[in-house]
């Protein structure tokens, strides 16, 4: 659990817009379930002392692979992530599931953590976007809409939003407070499985 | 009796007197000592202050109420630090604020800065300082005031002091000048603090250490930012507008988010100082004394390591 | 006047665009840190030797062998993590040699792997910024300073949130990521002080 | 005429002192009709018990023989029947026995043959103590016998010797009324004291509050050029001997170390005056003075009552309060609490106080506002909330640098904090389970 809530960091730093936060997770998600699954494959034919470094290399292939993909059919979006594209090739999750940091997870796992990642890419970039801008932004590569909630709903904009949830201190907040909410079910229905397994 | 409950029952349980100070004593002298600056504040500002701090009041009692429904301890409303907490949040807030931005900044205050971290005496943050540094970087131009003295100061130099008459220290002093709701009027704030010293609530070392080292910086830098020449400040006029009287006397020197020992508080009130007084010179933000008191209640712990005292028979060992 | 823009631009690595605290990287260890500010103070610095290491490292490498071969868009993730990977490994193997007692007790729970992702986040971001080679030594450099003052702020936080009084709900990941939160709000107040 | 008045540094509190009793005189009580002694008064191991019920027992007969060096004869305190010999606990110790006799038989005069002194040898002297069961009686309830404190290093001697009549806690008064009744005796005790250990020098310090006590010992002073007299401030806990050290000659006691290891020696009133009735009358430890007292006791006084006399006789023949919220045997600070009144007074024992009901002290544990009180009132420089909490999560891995085992127990965080926390009760249960670990005070096996 603790490094699945690190490893969602990149998803936290771009996650001011919805569609970023939509890209991230998809981008997030694809590259754990391509490398894990991989390296899964490849990993037990592998002498030990090189495994490692190829389980790193094969990591670093997706993640180019995808960033390339990205800029040919998303150039808007990879240029709005930044540096937390390529910088997915070292997130402690991936590393973690691909077994670089000791007690590999199981494939099944990956795949739920991948939907994990998704619905919370999904929801922190909405609520992220809804109280910090007010707004809901869905343009990719020059398509899309951008859908202002101050103007449409309100009329009267008195209800300013909150800009602190767009800035990073929000996204350290919110992922706190959804963290000790999940904790607290979980402490509440007394289960020993954890919670993304 | 005295004696056998929890894992100390097992032991010879003394002493078996006590004088009968306790938490309520010590947190409503605190809550006396804020009333000058309530009074002060309906004084110049008649019933809107009256609101704010009524509704930060509200707000920050039924928090209390519900986070320790939620957290399942004993009901701690009538300790009063909940009280203070409201109090000097509601302090901080200009006369023009929407409630809606005191309802909530109060109640991240209590219940993120205060409860989160397990109740009073747990957060490492004083709760009134988080809310407003929230509030501050949520909404802010409607949390921070923009016509009083410190702000003209900043934005027009001190020709547009002059010219909009805040140039009477005796007007900065009683409070005749626009601000937030608690903060304007330091002989208020200075009647709360004399009261403190003299119930003996707290040594006013931080205050004056804090104070003294603000001066002393504002005096030699002051004049640097509008390009002028080192020892050109203006400290009185520093720190008579603006929080930091407000913030010395009561934030400052909050128990929780204090160090301990004397060496101690002295370190961190000259950090507090010298803070205060670059953020004020250079930063965006108007005010420093309050992002400055946040940032070094971080640092309370480590110095607290490191300021032990000597112990007693330690150190000079054959 | 150089002198004055390095000193300006590093301290607003280290205060404004602190690396923890508007980056989000570095986060394995900042949230795995001990309470001894020795164990975060020595981390801190090896993790900034590291990163000025691999910047020193990378930017030619990428200016002089992959940019001419216009090979950046396609190797330079690749080539970038591996050699980072490998510099880390190196440097924890020479931390061993160096001071094998108290290295164990530090870097068992923390290796210098984790950091790798503040490692390769300075070398993208200086890529990314256009710096030239002083400015990413410098940038690299006051970064590590900054991810060291974060984890110095941690391990003092760290004293009152290991305590038994935190609500169950809040204990160990949450409340150490509120404490984040109010810890980037704390350095919000320094914005407009180094631009 | 204005007296320089010493102090020791940093901490300490200022304590009503509640001394009802400073001027009531001495009185001998009745002979109990029966007493209960236990095996073990004092720090040492457990006497070996002599005697079986049935047999008949006469005053100052031993009864329970200390095992080893470091512990003290167990001596009958009346004449009479030995009812029954029982396990029993408390009084804060491990399960001992107790030997309860029916007073029957004759009464001893012991101060009918005074013995010579002059050509007895410091050892000699020594093994009288022990054979007269004497023990330090401070009013703590580990209190060393007193051959171990008197005892230096071979071919050691003491420097000085330090009288302590501090008395700095409140309700005690009897050391107070034996310096002004008897103080012929105690500086002829002193004077005893003073050859066995080989001391030079004696300082008498006095507390302030005691001016009365200063002019007669300074009289009684009067040609004799080895013995001087301080005063000393009011305050707590001026008593304690590592605070006497170093309000009297600015030393420091190191961590570990007993005062004896620095050639200084302190011994109290009670202590001295067994002495010297010890060595001269050849009377073992069999009485002792204690003050009675308490709101609303009218025969509150300071009496000399025969160790082992249950707190119910006491009761009885001096009265107690309808309402009280506690009975302590010692002083309120350091005593012990009373839940049994067949509990009786031992040799460490020097009040019995019956604390009125709002004094009482109630354990609320609230959480730490780190008022930093605590701190300022620790007389060793601790942070008693912290040892507190280290205490009480049983996390030991920072105790020597925060100096747990440096704890003298005095109570004074307890008493000041505003939280109720029982910070003296947490610390002293964390020294117990670190002295279970093995661990000494420099936190090494």
């Amino acid at each position: 659990m603790k490094h699945f809530v690190l490893g969602l960091a990149p998803v936290l730093a771009v996650s001011t817009l919805t569609i970023n936060g939509i890209g991230m997770g998809l981008i997030f998600a694809l590259t754990l379930l391509l490398s894990s699954g991989l390296i899964f494959l490849i990993r037990d034919h592998l002498p030990e002392i090189i495994r490692n470094s190829i389980s790193v290399i094969i990591i670093a292939a997706v993640v180019t692979l995808i960033q390339l993909a990205t800029v040919h059919y998303a150039p808007d979006l990879c240029a709005s992530l930044g540096i937390y594209l390529p910088i997915i090739a070292v997130n402690c999750y991936i590393y973690y599931s691909a077994g670089v940091y000791p007690g590999a997870e199981a494939p099944l796992k990956t795949f739920k953590a991948c939907l994990y990642i998704v619905i919370i890419s999904v929801f922190a970039g909405l609520f992220r976007e809804i109280a910090g801008k007010g707004t809901i932004t869905m343009m990719i590569a020059g398509a899309g809409f951008t859908y202002d909630l101050g103007k449409s709903i309100l009329k009267d904009i008195s209800l300013s939003p909150a800009v602190v949830f767009a800035m990073p201190a929000g996204g350290f907040l919110i992922a706190g407070l959804v963290l000790a909410f999940i904790q607290h079910i979980k402490n509440i229905s007394r289960r020993n499985k954890t919670w993304i397994c | 009796m005295a004696g056998t409950e929890g894992k100390a029952g097992t032991v010879v349980f003394s002493p078996h007197i006590h004088n009968r100070s306790s938490i309520e004593k010590i947190m409503w002298n605190v809550v006396i000592a804020l009333v000058p600056a309530a009074l002060s504040a309906y004084h110049f500002f008649g019933i809107k202050s009256i609101i704010i701090i009524g509704t930060s009041l509200l707000t920050g009692i039924v928090t209390e109420l519900l986070m320790c429904l939620f957290a399942r301890r004993p009901v701690t409303i009538l300790d009063g630090s909940a009280v203070i907490t409201s109090l000097l949040f509601s302090y901080m807030m200009p006369t023009t604020c929407p409630l809606f931005i005191v309802v909530s900044g109060c109640f991240f205050a209590i219940a993120i800065v205060k409860w989160a971290f397990g109740g009073l005496g747990c957060n490492f943050m004083n709760p009134a300082i988080g809310g407003y540094i929230f509030v501050t970087a949520a909404w802010k131009n409607f949390s921070t005031c923009g016509d009083d003295p410190l702000s003209v100061f900043k934005s027009g130099g001190w020709n547009a002091v002059t010219s909009a008459h805040f140039e009477n220290y005796l007007n900065l002093f009683i409070g005749n000048i626009p601000g937030t709701v608690g903060e304007i009027s330091k002989l208020a704030i200075l009647a709360g603090l004399a009261y403190l010293v003299l119930m003996r609530v707290l040594l006013p070392v931080i205050p004056l250490v804090f104070l003294g080292t603000a001066a002393v910086f504002l005096w030699i830098f002051g004049g640097i930012p509008a390009g002028g020449a080192f020892f050109t400040g203006n400290p009185l006029f520093q720190l008579l507008s603006g929080g930091i009287a407000l913030c010395a006397c009561f934030m400052a020197v909050d128990y929780v988010t204090s160090p301990l020992t004397i060496n101690g508080k002295i370190i961190f009130a000259v950090c507090l100082g010298i803070l205060t007084s670059v953020i004020r010179l250079w930063s965006d933000f108007t005010e420093g004394a309050f992002y400055s008191v946040a940032f070094m209640n971080i640092f309370v712990p480590l110095i607290d390591r490191f300021t032990r005292t000597r112990i007693f028979g330690y150190g000079r060992l054959r | 006047m150089d002198l004055l823009k390095i000193t300006s631009a590093s301290f607003a690595a280290i205060f404004i665009n602190n690396f923890v605290f508007s980056r989000f990287l570095g986060f394995c260890p900042f949230f795995t840190v001990s309470k001894k500010p020795y164990f975060a103070v020595i981390p801190g610095l090896a993790v900034t030797v590291l990163m000025t290491l691999t910047c020193a490292v990378l930017y030619p490498l990428n200016h002089y062998v992959l940019a001419p071969m216009i090979l950046e868009k396609y190797l330079q993730t690749a080539v970038f993590v591996f050699l980072a990977y490998l510099i880390t490994q190196a440097a924890q193997f020479a931390m061993k040699r160096i001071m094998p007692y108290s290295s164990g007790e530090i870097f068992s729970y923390f290796p210098l792997l984790s950091s790798n992702c503040a490692v390769l986040g300075a070398a993208f971001i200086i890529i990314n910024e256009n710096y030239n080679i002083i400015q990413g030594l410098v940038f690299s450099f006051s970064s590590g300073i900054g991810l060291t003052l974060a984890l110095l702020m941690m391990s003092s936080v760290k004293e009152r949130i290991d305590s038994p009084h935190i609500p169950a709900a809040f204990k160990d990941l949450p409340i150490s990521l509120i404490s984040a939160a109010l810890m980037a709000l704390s350095m919000y107040g320094f914005t407009g002080i180094f631009k | 005429m204005k007296v320089k008045t010493k102090t020791f540094g940093i901490g300490g509190i200022v304590i009503d002192k509640w001394k009802f009793t400073a001027s009531s005189p001495l009185i001998k009580t009745h002979v109990p009709i029966q007493v209960r002694l236990p095996m073990c008064q004092d720090s040492g191991k457990p006497a070996r018990t002599l005697v079986a019920p049935g047999e008949h027992v006469e005053e100052g007969q031993i009864i329970g023989e200390a095992p080893d060096n470091d512990s003290a004869h167990i001596h009958t305190s009346v004449s009479g029947k030995v009812i029954s010999v029982e396990r029993g606990s408390g009084f804060g110790k491990t399960e001992t026995d107790i030997v309860t006799v029916a007073t029957g038989g004759t009464i001893k005069n012991w101060y009918g043959r005074k013995y010579d002194t002059d050509d007895l040898a410091p050892e000699q002297m020594i093994s009288e103590i022990r054979q007269a069961g004497i023990v330090e009686m401070d009013g703590g309830l580990d209190c060393w016998p007193a051959q171990t404190n008197l005892s230096l290093k071979e071919g050691k001697k003491a420097d000085i010797l330090i009288v302590d009549t501090v008395e700095s806690v409140p309700y005690i008064s009897a050391g107070h009324r034996i310096l002004l009744e008897k103080t012929a005796e105690v500086i002829e005790g002193i004077r005893l004291v003073m050859k066995i250990t080989g001391a030079g020098e004696a300082i008498i310090a006095i507390d302030e509050d005691k001016a009365d006590v200063a002019g007669i010992i300074s009289f009684g002073l009067i040609g004799l050029k080895e013995m001087r007299v301080e005063i000393l401030k009011s305050r707590y806990p001026q008593g304690c001997e590592r605070e006497l050290i170093y309000a009297l000659l600015k030393k420091e006691l190191p961590a570990g170390k007993v005062p004896r290891d620095l050639g200084i020696v302190v011994e109290n009133t009670a202590t001295i005056l067994a002495i010297y009735e010890a060595l001269v009358f050849k009377k073992p430890l069999i009485e002792r003075y204690i003050t009675y007292t308490g709101d609303k006791i009218e025969k509150r006084g300071n009496y000399k009552v025969k160790i082992g006399t249950p707190v119910r006789l006491l009761a009885e023949e001096f009265g107690m309060p309808g309402t009280f919220g506690a009975v302590i045997a010692g002083d309120p600070l350091t005593g012990m609490e009373i839940t049994d009144m067949n509990t009786p007074v031992m040799k460490g024992t020097s009040g019995i106080v019956f604390l009125p009901k709002y004094m009482n002290y109630k354990v609320l544990d609230r959480p730490c506002i780190r008022c930093s009180r605590c701190l300022s009132s620790c007389p060793m420089r601790l942070n008693p909330a912290v040892l507190a909490d280290i205490s009480r999560e049983e996390n030991f891995s920072e105790s020597f640098s925060l100096g747990l085992s440096q704890c003298t127990e005095c109570g004074c965080c307890s008493y000041i904090c505003p939280s109720s926390i029982p910070i003296t009760a947490l610390i002293r249960y964390g020294k117990k389970v670190l002295l279970q670990k093995g661990r000494n005070y420099n936190g090494r096996n």
